[in-house]
């Protein structure tokens, strides 16, 4: 098998090299792919959509249709993932507690140290999502920073805490909003008269915003949406893969 | 009605008779006579086209266009005719037939064996009216499929062996020489239809491609069982009397030399190979095989392994008198379709009559069988003679033009062939009926008593015996259905 | 609203799983009539896409978010699409309709996951149909993948283990897919299908060795993800070990979706007139595909798995299409593409007729199948639709794809490919007479007593498998009876691409 | 020979991407163990993305947001798309992360399956295994 | 753009990558996978792909490494590989 891999990987080698030596030179910014559609997309993307950071337009507007997949690609990993490791019988979440336990082993100075961390965390995980119209980062970014807020938890508490205050029923729910939202928005488009996702047309019932605004406004929509399926579907993963699928002990 | 829907009558009155014999399951004389009566609408169909085609009408159908100018189409003409006219009225004896052999020998699945018998019979006819290559193929394969269970009908390791050999013999020929040759041919000139001229004369191929493609379909059509590929008709003989007798002495082994003739004469064209010049290589395959299986039956002591060697033989008379391209040596062979279709399966009749009454398979047993069975064994004399080729059988009439036409190619080596194949003939076929009638049986002072076969089993062969003998006066219309046929006066 | 339905045929399924997903959490029992009516919806639009296609000269375009298409993305519906879109759309609505028996059998208590996920890979699987633009096609691929994978691993026994190397293999093609579509981007700046074309022939790129290398990593990606044989590793196991209702989903439809994707790369993207130029590339695929055949066909024949045979002959299947589409003429485009549509319905009728088999009977050997003709007729039957397709016998469809594969194999000389297409449909024909006879044969142990026939029971399989399955060996026959219009359809898109 | 070293130079990274990415595909065929396998998965993936990214970058270009963002529509006349790297690779690579993550994880989850059932993640072992069932 | 920072960083992501996979501990090569992840991350940064940066240092070094933790803690951790 060694013998094998390692001829094919050189063989494999050989031919992207001699090819790389056709490339355009490396930050050549008259190449073709720095020219053609990037050229649109930089000179026209706050005019079209009112957002200057034009990886988010690009992402939530122009290739707004990849990133709706690009979200169910990750709600598709969520439910997978629950069902390869899942476990039937048993009962699958815990009763919900009004408040973390105040006595357990475990170091007080983590736990104090989350107990200040989580918050901040998540509203600069908000801030993330809310400002990527003018800053990198975005739905996506902001949801992974909002499920890490909740793993950092399960680290310093345990799983079966956490999982009583957002469950595997509440993951699934709120993943499902996030995509409902995403595609809902889509719908609405179609409904209003133009084409899925075709945000413009939001700007007849979203009050004071004219088709370019009412771009920028979805975009923000979207982009909760993106983040509330993203935080909830890792989150839901990370618990399956800590616990074997038994969602009882974690680390 | 209109005349044109009278071949698809006859092609598929026998497939509407299945779902009434399956459900008649539970009746078997009931479903005996849907059988029978299929068969009656059948040849009445076929008869009734004969006036016509005499005339020299067309009568042409398109079921089902394919693609543009492939369809799937039924012609009649006279060859197609005649054979349609074998198969058809051969149905009606069989079934009769059938209902004493499988009786009496008490076989299970009759429901089974009488569905298949009428799509086969349906195949057949299909091949008979085929218009074109294509559907010919298609009914020729619908036929190999449809006779397995057939061939397989008892179920044993034996039938089942012969059955897989049967399958694995046609399908692999015709699927591996046929498909390909025929798909070549339909790539490069485009037509597949049977046309008088044949349809390669301007195709503008080598030499050696249409060589290729003439032995791709004189083997690929393996149900004519030329050598090397004879190999499943003695395998197939595990069948029930009533399957080898219809089946393997006319319709399948008929299909197959059938398909080869209109190969020959509508796709070559007997003009355009007797230009090409390779017909003598299908000539010296078919002479060889009417040799070699001539003196193999000679030496089978199973009567029904003897009738298939026989079959071999006589159907490669069939192919070596249309590879003489003569028109007496073709209307010879279309002939001898008929002729021996009625001989044989007189033989096979009797050797099924004889297997009911007595319980005997070999020919070693069958001394003095005469006396115990002589209506048997006197049909089986005439039977024997029509093959051989004996006045006032029919088989003499076809045999004779068959001589002619070998003399007319100035072949004298096949003269001689088929002159030797008959003194063969002879040789294995009239011991049995002098051995049957002269030499007495195991204790000569018992007093012999005639045990015959049930009467359903000899009313057939006596009616399939006289008809041999009818058909030396009759032979007449045959001719003259080749001969509108193939246009020519003989 | 007829102007939306591209965008309906996805959504549908998509929005199914969603509802599905939640609904099962309390309700699992609802999830099968939620994923039958959104599959039930995606059919008819496809359908009726199907029927506005046939009224548009070339195709019909639809835009995403209303940008035109370079700088959105774009979906492209033309006949090839459309019709397969109906085709993957109807087989998916029959697989599906098969997996509440199997699952009930199989997987009790895990329907709440299979049906979202299943949904989620048709939406995929339309998606990659639909779409015209190169990178959307990935994601789509990867939530096919992906859903598969699960679908796959959720299974008993080996299927877990099988599902590692598939996940390896199915990576490793989606990723040589992603590169070559960089390579493009890189050579052209372009991400639309028809507008890589048009750059690629402005700018007379067929000779750069980039644009080159991007096809070959394309083509190899998915002749991973086809299975094509000697990189087939991964397809015996996964789809054999998968549970039943998975595996007759994924079985017709993801080989399929592949080759139509390859196909479309090498028609739409880069075109017959640069493949023409590496001639090469043409010999080798077809060498490559020859081997497939015989290979799977030998394979197939010496398994006695029901399953696994099946999954053989999807293999040798695949060397059928593989190599037809490099043919590069009209007759083997033609078959092509007809065979993806006939392929599809036939392993679909032969993998609902094995689960159906399995489900009766508890075993998966091939000697189940004895006596089958007097236990379960009907199902034997409507399983004996499918074996005969593949073997190619008229007039199921599995004739006709075969006749136009041939006659476009001996049109481009390539005599080993018709040897190989002729020596697999015989060894087809010795796999299902094989069966044939267990089903008829060796069925009663009495045999010899004739008085007392001996009473079978009766043992069809449960409904659910069976109405799918009846409906699928009637669609057999009927695509062959209509296949003068399917192939009328399909030249109509050959023709538009050019190919002669 | 300068010629040589700049033509080297200028395609580091592709050079690298390609080494990266035969690195990975080498440990998915040739690791016996199947969390290695998924490591080297990710590599592999990784590389690819690197070799997106190193299609948009300009030399001298900026991050790809605007600089007076917040004023809209105030320095629209002005823009030179030399001075902004090309967001589009960045667009698809964000979707190929989230896609990488995803493979990961339920590739992950399979092999804990797995090992539930075989006791090992080796994939001689597992072989052997199932050759014992 | 510094020329030499980016070499810098491309050897050592070669050197990382392989040093993950050559390592017997795999909570080790967890690690070290995460570190990968760290210094592609700064790579992209400085390639001016901010978003592609930010993304994956929250998912390659963060999720990625904590989904393979999680797995090499509910199975195995050594390796003779």
């Amino acid at each position: 098998m060694k013998v094998f891999a390692f001829v094919l990987v050189i063989v494999t080698g050989i031919m992207l090299v001699v090819t790389a030596a056709d490339f355009p030179a490396w930050g050549d910014a008259h190449s073709p792919p720095n020219q053609y559609l990037s050229t649109h997309y930089i000179t026209q993307a706050e005019h079209e959509t009112a957002v200057p950071n034009m990886v988010t337009a690009v992402l939530a507007d122009y290739r707004g249709f990849d990133t709706m997949f690009e979200t169910a690609v990750v709600f598709c990993a969520g439910l997978a993932i629950a069902a390869i490791l899942g476990h039937e019988k048993k009962k699958r979440y815990v009763v919900r507690r009004k408040a973390l336990p105040k006595t357990e082993e475990g170091d007080i100075i983590i736990r104090m140290a989350t107990r200040f961390l989580v918050p901040v965390t998540q509203l600069f995980a908000m801030y993330v999502i809310a400002h990527g119209h003018h800053s990198p980062g975005g739905g996506f970014q902001g949801g992974v920073i909002l499920a890490a807020t909740f793993i950092l938890m399960t680290l310093a508490f345990d799983l079966k805490t956490i999982l009583g205050r957002f469950s595997e029923k509440m993951t699934l729910i709120w993943a499902n909003v996030g995509l409902f939202i995403y595609a809902g928005i889509g719908v609405l488009c179609v409904l209003l008269g133009s084409r899925f996702l075709e945000y413009s047309a939001l700007h007849k019932i979203l009050p004071g915003t004219d088709e370019i605004m009412a771009r920028s406004h979805s975009m923000l929509g979207v982009e909760i949406g993106v983040a509330l399926t993203v935080m909830s579907m890792l989150f839901a993963i990370y618990a399956h893969l800590v616990s074997k699928g038994r969602l009882e002990d974690g680390l | 009605m209109n005349i044109q829907y009278l071949p698809v009558v006859a092609v598929s009155i026998s497939l509407l008779a299945v779902p009434l014999i399956i459900l008649l399951n539970k009746k078997p004389n009931l479903r005996e006579a849907v059988s029978l009566l299929a068969g009656v609408v059948k040849l009445g169909c076929v008869i009734a086209l004969v006036p016509h085609v005499l005339n020299g009408e067309q009568i042409e159908i398109v079921l089902w266009e394919f693609e543009a100018g492939l369809p799937i189409a039924f012609r009649v003409d006279g060859l197609g005719l005649l054979f349609a006219f074998v198969a058809a009225s051969l149905w009606i004896v069989t079934t009769a037939y059938s209902i004493g052999y499988m009786r009496t020998t008490k076989s299970k699945n009759l429901t089974r064996f009488y569905s298949y018998f009428a799509i086969s019979l349906a195949a057949t006819l299909g091949v008979a009216f085929s218009a074109n290559l294509l559907t010919l193929y298609l009914f020729y394969e619908a036929l190999s499929l449809a006779t397995f269970p057939l061939v397989t009908h008892n179920g044993d390791g034996e039938a089942r062996s012969g059955g897989r050999r049967y399958l694995y013999f046609l399908l692999t020929t015709s699927i591996g020489l046929v498909l390909p040759a025929m798909l070549y041919i339909y790539g490069q000139v485009g037509d597949l239809n049977f046309q008088p001229g044949g349809v390669l004369v301007d195709s503008g191929m080598s030499q050696t491609t249409l060589l290729v493609l003439l032995l791709a379909f004189v083997f690929g059509f393996a149900k004519a069982a030329l050598m090397p590929f004879h190999g499943w008709l003695p395998g197939a003989m595990v069948a029930p009397t009533p399957v080898s007798a219809l089946l393997h002495a006319v319709a399948v082994v008929k299909v197959g030399v059938f398909s080869i003739l209109r190969i020959i004469t509508g796709i070559f064209g007997t003009d355009f190979m007797a230009q090409v010049n390779w017909h003598e290589i299908v000539t010296w395959v078919a002479a060889g095989t009417v040799v070699i299986s001539s003196l193999i039956a000679l030496s089978q002591d199973n009567l029904k392994r003897r009738l298939a060697y026989s079959t071999i033989g006589q159907l490669a008379y069939i192919i070596l008198g249309a590879s003489l391209l003569t028109d007496r040596a073709v209307t010879g062979s279309s002939l001898h379709i008929l002729m021996h279709a009625f001989g044989k399966i007189t033989l096979f009749f009797c050797a099924g009559a004889i297997y009911v009454a007595s319980g005997k398979k070999y020919i070693s047993q069958m001394v003095g069988l005469g006396r115990i069975m002589p209506w048997t064994m006197a049909a089986f004399l005439i039977g024997s003679m029509s093959v051989i080729g004996l006045p006032p059988t029919g088989g003499f009439v076809s045999k004779w033009l068959l001589l002619m036409g070998a003399l007319d190619a100035r072949m004298n080596a096949v003269v001689v062939v088929y002159l030797v194949s008959s003194l063969l003939n002879a040789a294995y076929f009239l011991p049995i009926v002098f051995r049957g009638f002269y030499v007495p049986g195991d204790d000569p002072t018992k007093p012999v008593k005639m045990k015959e076969a049930p009467l359903w089993c000899l009313i057939p062969l006596w009616i399939t015996a006289l008809i041999s003998i009818a058909l030396f006066f009759l032979s007449d219309t045959a001719i003259r259905l080749i001969e509108v046929f193939l246009g020519v006066g003989v | 609203m007829s102007e939306n339905l591209p965008f309906l045929v996805i959504a549908a399924p998509l929005f199914g799983a969603l509802v599905a997903s939640l609904v099962g959490w309390a309700r699992p029992r609802y999830c099968y009539a939620i994923a039958m009516v959104s599959l039930a919806a995606g059919l008819t639009a496809a359908i009726a896409l199907l029927v506005k296609v046939s009224g548009t000269v070339s195709g019909y375009e639809y835009r995403l978010g209303g940008w035109p298409p370079p700088i959105g993305i774009q979906h492209w519906v033309d006949p090839l699409s459309a019709l397969i879109l109906v085709v993957i759309t109807a087989v998916a609505f029959l697989a599906v309709m098969s997996a509440r028996a199997n699952l009930q059998l199989e997987l009790p208590g895990k329907e709440r996951f299979v049906y979202p996920l299943m949904l989620l890979m048709v939406t995929g699987l339309s998606g990659m149909t639909l779409t015209g633009d190169a990178f959307n096609l990935y994601v789509l691929l990867e939530i096919t993948s992906l859903s598969s994978y699960a679908l796959v691993a959720i299974g008993r026994g080996r299927a877990a283990a099988s599902c590692l190397n598939y996940i390896i293999m199915g990576t490793i093609g989606a990723s040589f897919y992603l590169l070559g579509v960089g390579y493009l981007y890189l050579k052209t700046g372009s991400l639309n299908m028809i507008d890589l074309r048009q750059i690629m022939i402005a700018g007379d790129m067929h000779g750069s060795q980039t644009v080159i290398t991007g096809f070959i990593l394309i083509t190899v990606g998915f002749w991973i993800k086809m299975g094509l044989y000697p990189l087939h590793g991964w397809l015996p196991n996964a789809y054999s070990f998968a549970p039943h209702a998975a595996s007759n989903l994924m079985a017709p439809l993801m080989t399929k979706v592949s080759v139509y994707v390859s196909l479309r790369m090498m028609l739409s993207v880069f075109t017959p007139d640069f493949l023409a130029v590496h001639a090469l590339w043409a010999q080798t695929a077809l060498l490559v595909a020859t081997i497939a055949i015989i290979a799977g066909s030998l394979i197939a024949y010496s398994q006695t798995d029901v399953k696994k045979l099946l999954c053989y002959l999807v293999v040798a299947e695949v060397g059928y299409m593989a190599g037809g589409m490099w043919l590069m003429n009209r007759a083997g485009i033609t078959g092509t593409i007809y065979h993806i549509a006939a392929d599809a319905f036939m392993t679909c009728c032969l993998f609902l007729g094995a689960s159906g088999l399995i489900a009766s009977t508890g075993s998966r050997h091939i000697r189940s199948f004895r006596g089958a003709t007097r236990r379960m007729p009907w199902t034997f039957a409507a399983f004996l639709v499918g074996g005969l397709s593949m073997i190619g016998v008229p007039p199921t469809c599995g004739f006709f794809s075969k006749w136009f594969l041939i006659q476009g194999a001996i049109e481009g000389g390539a005599w080993h490919f018709v040897a190989a297409l002729i020596f697999s449909s015989l060894i087809n024909a010795l796999i299902f007479f094989r069966i044939i006879e267990l089903a008829y044969f060796k069925d009663v142990e009495h045999e010899d007593d004739v008085s007392h026939p001996p009473q079978v029971q009766r043992n069809e399989a449960p409904w659910g498998i069976r109405i799918p399955l009846f409906i699928t060996s009637v669609v057999i026959v009927l695509l062959g009876v209509f296949s003068p219009r399917v192939i009328n359809w399909i030249e109509r898109f050959v023709d538009s691409v050019g190919v002669t | 020979m300068s010629d040589v070293l700049t033509f080297i130079i200028s395609r580091f990274n592709y050079w690298i991407y390609i080494v990266l990415m035969m690195i990975g595909l080498y440990a998915m065929i040739a690791k016996r163990n199947y969390v290695k396998k998924f490591i080297g998965m990710s590599i592999f993936q990784t590389a690819i993305i690197l070799f997106y990214v190193s299609t948009g970058v300009k030399s001298g270009a900026t991050i790809p947001i605007l600089e007076h963002g917040h004023d809209i529509g105030h320095a629209a006349a002005a823009i030179n798309p030399d001075h902004y790297a090309n967001p589009l690779p960045h667009v698809l690579m964000l979707t190929a992360i989230v896609v990488g993550v995803a493979t990961l994880g339920v590739a992950l989850a399979v092999v804990q399956k797995v090992h539930d059932q075989y006791e090992t993640i080796e994939e001689p072992e597992i072989l052997f295994k199932l050759g014992q069932e | 753009m510094i020329w030499q920072f980016d070499l810098f960083i491309l050897v050592l992501l070669v050197i990382t990558a392989l040093v993950a996979l050559k390592v017997r501990d795999l909570l080790s090569a967890a690690m070290i996978f995460s570190i990968y992840s760290l210094l592609m991350c700064l790579l992209w940064a400085e390639m001016g792909a901010v978003d592609v940066a930010f993304t994956e240092a929250a998912v390659g070094a963060g999720l990625s490494t904590v989904f393979l933790i999680a797995t090499i803690l509910r199975t195995t951790r050594r390796t003779t590989d």
